[in-house]
């Protein structure tokens, strides 16, 4: 049995009680892998960032998110994990997304923490907009982004 | 009927943030219901939807432009998904 | 710059706590992957574990953990890493070992943390006796652990 | 003079945390000073350093068993390591 926890929100959230509850979930595992996604300070053109606002197509959000964990549980063997994202307004040094996997083995729990980021930018409906001094910009998918997901297809 | 939402850069561009569509009798595919909307609302609309990138579900889930549709579903449009 | 935090202590430690620690070392993070191993409940049988001592080599492991480290700075783009791998007598779900790394792009933070990991676990002089009812066992090293570290060398 | 340290399971099966050997004049190597070690103190130590999975180190750095030492190191044998 593997526990799976998905939240959306507009609070902040603390890292450290995110995976305290995630671990409480778990008896046999050794490893907990952990991501946390924070707003930059610049942007890609090094211009202090104002703000991030986040928008999400609600329900196609939670139901995206929860398919790309089941598609690692099949992958590798994992007792937990969890997905915290935040949409809304976020300040710069925000935490905007968390994941955590908690397996047996080190591996399993990086791969599926991973596997999950990766998808997470490119296959859950949220879309960023930044606010600098210069103005407000929708953020561009990146190319890499897309690469990164080619490789799980072909491990 | 179906309902067609709108997000992102493209909500903003389009200026709405969903729009309901009644007859349906021309409309068998995502693809005609995107060739649709492009020319019933002027230029704006026409180039925002017809941009390559432009993603779109059905009932929540990214689908093809081919995937036909029936009364009743819930289509988006939207840009490349720019999550985490 | 790159900061650089290496901790051996008896003492219980708390992710969220030293995840804050890292975190403000930096100011153009984007991503923060953090690795906990704990004890795990039972030994490999399935037998309850009673504790855990962890014995080590003062002064060499320090030096070895700071060469791993440097050794993944050179090959990934990491802003902060730090590693806190606690000695001596532990039980069953205490947290043994944390590693976390904080960089620009989420893939060098990842394979930064994964090799650090990889790398201690067979790189760095810890050794692991566990206690259960049917006695007092030193641990053997894993050939899996040998693989993991192979393929760093391929890649 | 050198300082030999032992660690893990061997500390224990030797009963001995370290030894210091005053006399080099044989020793150029650190397989030199563990068959020196294996030969001098009775069967235990001898099927012990005599396993094929011992770590050397010498001055904190692992190394092989062909590394010469030289007055003042510090040496120490060990199991494979279980860390993490």
């Amino acid at each position: 049995m593997s526990s799976m926890i998905v939240r959306l929100q507009e609070e902040r959230f603390e890292p450290g009680s995110l995976q305290s509850t995630l671990f409480d979930e778990t008896n046999r595992t050794g490893g907990l892998v952990t991501f946390t996604g924070y707003v930059r300070a610049t942007d890609a053109k090094g211009i202090p960032l104002k703000s991030l606002f986040l928008e999400h197509y609600p329900g196609m959000t939670e139901k995206s998110i929860k398919g790309i964990i089941k598609e690692a549980l099949d992958r590798w063997d994992i007792e937990s994990t969890c997905v915290v994202h935040r949409v809304g307004l976020l300040l710069p040094r925000d935490p905007i997304v968390w994941v955590g996997s908690a397996a047996t083995h080190r591996g399993d729990a990086f791969n599926c923490c991973e596997f999950v980021m990766d998808y997470l930018k490119t296959k859950a409906p949220f879309w960023k907009k930044e606010e600098t001094e210069e103005g407000v910009r929708w953020i561009d998918s990146l190319a890499s982004d897309g690469d990164r997901i080619a490789r799980w297809d072909a491990s | 009927m179906i309902k067609v939402f709108f997000f992102g850069r493209l909500r903003e561009t389009l200026n709405a943030s969903s729009i309901d569509i009644s007859d349906l009798s021309e409309l068998a595919t995502v693809d005609k219901v995107r060739i649709h909307l492009s020319k019933s609302y002027g230029p704006i609309w026409e180039e925002a939807l017809n941009q390559s990138n432009i993603v779109i579900s059905v009932n929540q889930v990214v689908v093809s432009a081919d995937t036909a549709i029936q009364d009743g579903d819930e289509l988006a449009f939207f840009p490349p998904m720019t999550g985490g």
